[in-house]
């Protein structure tokens, strides 16, 4: 397959990012005009890719093929991945632009870092191959726990060096697999992987230790404990690059391992019913802490613990229904990503505006932020799954696997975790409209943070609307195969 | 990650639960086949049109090119995100003893000179960019530790120059063969190994900086 | 999207979609740029409306529809047919004279650009909800509209306010949630959504019997949070709270007639009333309504507080549409139908009246009304009329609505709900008529509480001309109720459609 | 030859316990700076492991990179946060 | 039995004591050398298996793999170091801070 003109589009998404963090590495003082430009560039090829792409393609690095060399492979799944990154990067990109502008000695060292996890993330999607997943999952790691760290405070840096540990651990078991299945089977490529491996102890083994590993980077829920004090400690645009992001980057590796190898050997209902009921237990564990918090990015930073609970739902459920489950957590993912990377952009802005991020004492500040306040009541809208927005849309296709499953009590986790959901965040938005006394003239908000956080915002609506070309762009060479 | 002096019977379920998980891989481990030979036979036969003569380095930097590329960029950031976290702090700086003085004059030499026979011997046999790489590093941490300071010219856009060297020289040639090969780091067979060269002499040179710098622990001439 | 046609609907939507997102982003003080933009989507409205009623009376056969693929087989859509109309001119009326009252009611509020905005959204989601063409359409609106009328509840911001909303949003919240679990369900057995005269579940096997009555019951209870259904009621007393043009929107014109609607239509183009009555859930339904109706009139009787008695009034009155469509016969729908038109005009010309005396002379209480039909007569002339029709005397439109509600229940063969009638229309005697006898015949206290002078006039002429409208109206819909342009005309129109 | 094979026997038994002896004392024993040099003993010894895998690029990486300047890391971070300690005493006391 | 599968066996080892030291000890320098020891562990096996190869050279591919693998490693231990160093002069002891006490 690799004779037939193979479009370079895919390499320029990695190597892109790559140049740019190099280049704004060595001229700082244009760091952030590179960034800006490269955000830009890769949104474009991003689009492009996406008008692109009819089948899946195979890009073979270096024209060695499976065993010996590493391909690049882009289908359905990769492909939202990457428009999901290219998004969020573009917004996230153009509010760093803003909130680093009175922080120049801090900017220097933002653009580098973020550019190369772009780098990562993009490599991570496109990659076919376990053990270049393994050097894009240290590369994503080592740079967001630098960007963590960024703030500088005790907080951030006690979270990020928690975040880094848990971070490389969960990279050791995830090797250790890889080891196993390089060793039973002599190869690292998914595809080959996937016709080779059969039910044997080794494959279970590797199994287990793998989906540890990434279900740790996830924080599903027995691990969540290093999620909260590293994403709400951090500067707001890392904050939302972290939540939107990073931590679904492990989500799509065990994706693409269950379906591609682990799923045909049925290794038997356990692991899936496990993971579903983890996935449950996060949600309600998230949601009622996110109700618990007084800081604002701390609830935030405990819905992510929430929301990311409802994907693992979709491990029982395509075990039942098939494809139609796994559409619908992607697009969950989806519209999870741009809201919640407004959300932490709006309370960024708040955070910035009024000094400080009690959520008791946050309503003169909220009132003299009218776009901020409307992208963070828009995204919210999403992540309750209330019409019209994305999150609905991905609620109703998971209530629909649910019910067609015919197993009712994933139906109940999702509906009770909407309803919190819509507690923790109507808690926030109540506060636009009481009475107090208009604030003072603090440190006013670059206009361009506001208006970004709103676009994203704006997106999750689009989402809800333009549901379809989405959903068929997701289904190319489809990845969830045909279904039990 | 448990809070200070995890309880007893906390340390004693953990080591069950480990020891465990130790069996069970054990016995996954006895349960592979005891002869099976990998990807050597392939790596073998492909030899001949990778450019070098060491199976390593074949696979290094021909055969999985792209994950050195990638691994060279994690070091890279890691430096990045050292930098970004706190000046430079060089070792405790008060005079270094006799001996400790004059072992640089005679040591540097001789490590610069096995980090060249390291890289050039890799296409052969083993040796190559991050084993070359490292005696280099190993040569500057020595420098550092007997009082020696990188001179203020080299601290600004030049060490950082440097510091990306390997990757970007790596990204180039990546990109400059796709004309010719039609793909991603296709060296085409009569240069595949001046290009391989070439890749490994600037890797090395940036592997040996970028861990002098790790050494350093912050950005030199950086305030903070 | 082919033909011109399709365009329709997405106008009526946009006519006030357009105008509230620009009245967002219109500063504080630019009054007078707010009114005409308000004023003209309002009037925009109405003509498109007037456009669309000449041209569906005559070919009824022309299809308006707006149609986007979502989901494979789900798509957003909106369709006009003779009962949306019936709704969307409802509320295309009262929004404008809403509109007009409010302008006058705010003078000088803070917050004007933030209220017309979600005003104008509220109205947006009014009509979504009428032209729905499906229940996926119909459920979006349904929650766009909880979110629209959220701000409005609490837009006072006191603590009062802010406690009402919250249990504003509890209710419909939950209610949303129980109606969207309804619907899913309901998908995934019938494998579509799309409105159908006379239902379309009929035709599902038996053993999906159980599973429908289930469906049944979740959709109702999701929308009889907003239909203020007895045990879900709760929320609807304690919004009084917010500014009377809220109060008279969110009973008259929106939030509760969306509830009534959409049981109309789940009972009607979803079920099909022989399937509900067959599957037996329509009499039970009949007497959820017959309590919340009674229970209604009776909380009435206790209240001091005029608007919050008006409240309750509301839960009983909005029942009256419920019975009438679980009565399953032809002319009781005809009656609960048309009620919904009627109840509207009768019901926001007593909540313009309660604003009136709260705004002019700072009445909130009952106890402080004697003697106030001297100081005010016209305002409590249109007071007397809707009490009037509220109780059912003849001239007004509301004995229409209770006639055919009798007549039906006759034709139904449960009498019982006769007996529900009259109690219910000696209850609304007995709470409605000694207010008027206190304002007509009692003795006006030397100094009102906030008397507020206006020159020659009783009130401001924004305040008063909608009131006189609205009252006006309710005479004359009750007495011109045989021609063939009133409410009564078009329900029998419906329900023509509906039943044969 | 049964003799260089249970030579060989012996080393490699060898090896691997002292690295699991000195994988234990690393993490085990009292003093950092004691664990930090155990460390160091311990890529060295490992870097003999790798030579008996016939792994001659892994063993130089190993001991260059592994052992010495991994070493050379920790030592100086160790360096560092005895002076921070000294400093905070200082700062304590006075 | 061979001892290339011994080897791996004793990888698994370092492995396991690797992690039981990071669950336990609480100096965070100790979690670092733990973290360093569990990847030569894991190196350790991936090296081990690749011995297997009947006579004749090894499989390159696994040494590849832990070349890249020690690289990967130094580069995050001098992130942790330093890491913990600002940790050390922000906090003021080398421990984390109690996951609840935010």
């Amino acid at each position: 397959m690799a004779a037939e003109h193979v479009s370079l589009l895919p390499v320029l998404l990695i190597f892109l990012p790559l140049i740019g963090a190099l280049l704004s590495f060595v001229f700082r003082r244009r760091a952030a005009g590179l960034g800006i430009a490269t955000a830009v560039a890769v949104f474009v090829i991003a689009i492009a890719l996406a008008f692109s792409l009819t089948r899946p393609q195979r890009y073979p690095v270096g024209g060695w093929g499976a065993p010996l060399g590493i391909d690049l492979v882009v289908d359905g799944l990769s492909l939202i991945m990457l428009l999901m990154s290219a998004t969020v990067g573009l917004g996230v990109s153009l509010y760093a632009g803003g909130y680093f502008h009175a922080r120049p000695q801090l900017a220097r060292a933002f653009w580098p870092l973020w550019l190369g996890l772009w780098t990562a993330l993009n490599g991570l999607f496109l990659a076919a191959d376990i053990f270049n997943l393994y050097v894009t999952l240290e590369l994503l790691g080592l740079s967001a726990v630098a960007l963590a760290a960024l703030g500088g405070s005790a907080a951030a840096l006690g979270g990020a060096m928690r975040y880094l540990l848990v971070s490389l651990l969960g990279s050791l078991l995830y090797l250790l697999g890889v080891a196993l299945l390089y060793h039973a089977f002599g190869s690292v490529d998914i595809a080959l992987l996937g016709e080779r491996a059969s039910a044997q102890p080794v494959t279970l083994a590797a199994l287990v230790l793998m989906t540890v590993g990434l279900i740790l980077k996830t924080a599903l829920f027995p691990f969540h404990f290093w999620l909260p004090p590293a994403h709400a400690s951090a500067s707001s645009p890392v904050s939302a690059l972290l939540s939107a992001l990073v931590v679904k980057a492990s989500f799509y590796i065990l994706l693409r391992l269950w379906l591609e190898i682990f799923e045909p050997l049925n290794p038997g209902r356990g692991v899936t019913e496990l993971l579903g009921l983890l996935g449950a237990l996060a949600v309600l564990w998230g949601s009622l802490q996110a109700l618990r918090q007084t800081r604002l990015k701390l609830l935030i930073a405990y819905s992510t613990v929430a929301q990311l609970g409802y994907l693992f739902l979709g491990f029982p459920l395509a075990a039942a229904v098939g494809p139609a489950a796994w559409q619908a957590v992607i697009y969950l993912a989806l519209s999870h990503a741009l809201a919640k990377a407004a959300l932490f952009m709006a309370a960024g802005n708040i955070v910035l505006f009024g000094g400080h991020d009690r959520i008791a004492d946050l309503d003169r500040v909220v009132q003299r932020l009218p776009l901020s306040l409307a992208a963070f009541a828009i995204a919210g809208i999403s992540l309750m799954g209330l019409p019209p927005s994305g999150g609905f849309i991905g609620k109703w296709l998971l209530l629909e696997a649910a019910i067609e499953a015919g197993q009712w009590w994933w139906v109940v986790i999702i509906l009770i975790g909407g309803m919190l959901a819509a507690a923790y965040l109507f808690k926030v938005i109540g506060f636009a409209f009481t009475r107090a006394p208009v604030s003072h003239e603090a440190n006013a908000v670059p206009p361009v943070m506001e208006w970004t956080a709103l676009v994203l915002a704006v997106g999750t609506v689009l989402l809800g609307l333009w549901v379809s070309p989405l959903l068929a762009w997701l289904a190319t060479g489809n990845p969830f195969g045909v279904g039990p | 990650m448990t809070p200070r002096g995890a309880a007893p019977w906390l340390r004693f379920s953990v080591a069950l639960l480990l020891v465990g998980m130790f069996a069970a891989l054990a016995w996954v481990l006895l349960g592979l086949p005891p002869r099976s030979a990998g990807l050597q036979p392939q790596v073998a036969a492909q030899m001949a049109v990778s450019g070098v003569d060491h199976p390593v380095t074949a696979v290094l930097l021909n055969f999985r090119g792209y994950d050195t590329l990638l691994e060279m960029a994690v070091l890279l950031l890691a430096c990045l995100g050292v930098w970004s976290l706190s000046p430079a702090v060089p070792p405790t700086d008060e005079t270094p003893g006799a001996m400790l003085a004059a072992l640089p004059r005679q040591l540097v030499p001789l490590m610069v000179l096995m980090a060249g026979y390291l890289l050039w011997r890799g296409a052969t046999g083993p040796g190559g960019a991050f084993q070359a790489g490292a005696v280099l590093g190993a040569a500057g941490v020595l420098l550092l530790l007997t009082g020696w300071r990188l001179p203020v010219r080299w601290q600004g856009w030049r060490l950082r120059l440097l510091l990306i060297a390997g990757v970007g020289m790596f990204v180039l040639v990546a990109l400059a063969v796709v004309p010719a090969s039609g793909v991603l780091l296709g060296y085409p067979l009569p240069v595949a190994g001046t290009l391989i060269l070439l890749i490994e002499a600037l890797a090395g040179l940036s592997i040996g900086v970028t861990l002098m710098a790790l050494f350093l622990g912050g950005e030199p001439g950086a305030s903070r | 999207m082919n033909h011109w046609y399709d365009w329709v609907p997405l106008m009526l939507l946009g006519s006030s979609l357009l105008p509230g997102l620009v009245i967002f982003a219109l500063p504080e003080r630019s009054v007078r740029l707010r009114t005409v933009l308000n004023l003209s989507g309002a009037v925009v409205k109405l003509l498109l409306v007037g456009w669309i009623l000449r041209h569906i009376y005559f070919d009824y056969a022309v299809l308006f529809e707006t149609r986007l693929t979502l989901i494979p087989q789900l798509d957003l859509a909106l369709r006009i047919d003779p009962l949306a109309m019936l709704f969307v001119t409802l509320s295309s009326v009262l929004w404008l004279l809403t509109t007009i009252y409010a302008i006058g009611y705010l003078e000088g509020a803070p917050h004007r650009s933030r209220f017309f905005g979600f005003f104008s959204l509220c109205v947006t989601a009014t009509v979504g909800v009428a032209l729905a063409a499906n229940l996926f359409t119909f459920l979006l609106f349904y929650e766009l509209l909880t979110l629209s009328t959220y701000p409005l509840v609490v837009h006072r911001g006191s603590d009062k306010a802010r406690r009402a909303g919250q249990s504003y949003l509890i209710y419909t919240i939950v209610g949303g949630v129980l109606l969207l679990l309804g619907t899913v369900w309901l998908y995934t057995l019938t494998g579509s959504l799309e409105f159908t005269p006379r239902g379309f579940v009929a035709d599902l096997e038996q053993r999906h019997h159980p599973a429908l009555i289930l469906i049944f019951i979740l959709l109702i209870a999701g929308l009889g949070v907003k239909a203020a259904l007895v045990p879900l009621h709760g929320w609807l007393p304690q919004a009084m709270v917010a500014a009377a043009p809220v109060s008279a929107l969110l009973h008259a014109v929106a939030v509760v007639k969306a509830g009534a609607f959409g049981i109309v239509r789940v009972v009607y183009e979803v079920f099909g009333v022989q399937f509900a009555a067959s599957l037996g859930v329509a009499v039970p339904l009949a007497i959820v309504a017959a309590i919340t109706i009674i229970y209604g009139s009776i909380r009435a009787l206790y209240q001091d507080d005029l608007k919050r008695r008006l409240a309750f009034s509301t839960v009983s009155q909005v029942s009256y549409i419920v019975i009438g469509v679980a009565l399953a016969g032809p002319v009781a729908a005809i009656g609960g139908i048309v009620h919904l038109v009627h109840q509207g005009l009768m019901k926001i010309t007593l909540f313009f009246c309660a604003g009136n005396l709260a705004e002019t002379l700072g009445i909130h209480k009952i106890s402080e009304m004697s003697g106030v039909g001297r100081r005010m007569p016209w305002t409590m002339a249109a007071f007397t009329i809707g009490a009037f029709g509220m109780i059912g005397l003849p001239p007004v439109a509301g004995f229409i609505s209770k006639w055919y509600l009798s007549l039906g229940a006759i034709e139904a063969g449960q009498d019982w709900v006769i007996g529900v009638l009259v109690i219910s229309s000696l209850l609304n005697a007995a709470y409605f008529l000694p207010v008027l006898y206190t304002a007509w015949f009692g003795t006006p206290p030397e100094r009102w509480p906030q008397a507020r002078d206006f020159g020659r006039r009783e009130t401001a002429r924004a305040l008063l001309f909608p009131t006189l409208v609205t009252g006006a109206s309710a005479l004359l819909v009750g007495i011109l109720a045989a021609t063939p342009f009133s409410p009564l005309a078009w329900a029998k129109l419906i329900i023509e459609r509906e039943f044969y | 030859m049964a003799i260089a094979t249970l030579l060989g026997w012996a080393l490699d038994g060898l090896l691997m316990l002292v690295l699991l002896w000195l994988a234990w004392r690393v993490l085990a024993c009292k003093g950092l700076f004691r664990a930090v040099v155990l460390f160091i003993a311990f890529g060295l010894v490992l870097s003999l492991v790798w030579v008996r895998l016939d792994a001659p690029d892994v063993a130089l990486a190993e001991a260059a990179i592994g052992a010495g300047l991994t070493g050379a890391l920790l030592l100086s971070t160790l360096a560092r946060l005895d002076a921070l300690d000294a400093k905070q005493d200082e700062d304590a006391s006075s | 039995m061979s001892v290339a599968v011994l080897y791996a066996v004793t990888g698994l080892g370092l492995f396991s004591l690797g992690l039981y030291a990071l669950i336990v000890r609480a100096h965070l320098l100790r979690k670092i050398l733990a973290l360093n020891i569990m990847g030569s562990g894991v190196f350790l096996v991936l090296t081990a298996l690749a011995r297997r190869a009947p006579d004749g050279p090894p499989d390159p591919v696994p040494h590849a793999m832990v070349i890249t693998g020690i690289v990967v490693a130094v580069a995050a231990t001098a992130l942790a170091l330093v890491l913990l160093r600002r940790v050390v002069e922000t906090t003021g002891q080398p421990r984390l801070p109690d996951p609840d006490s935010e």
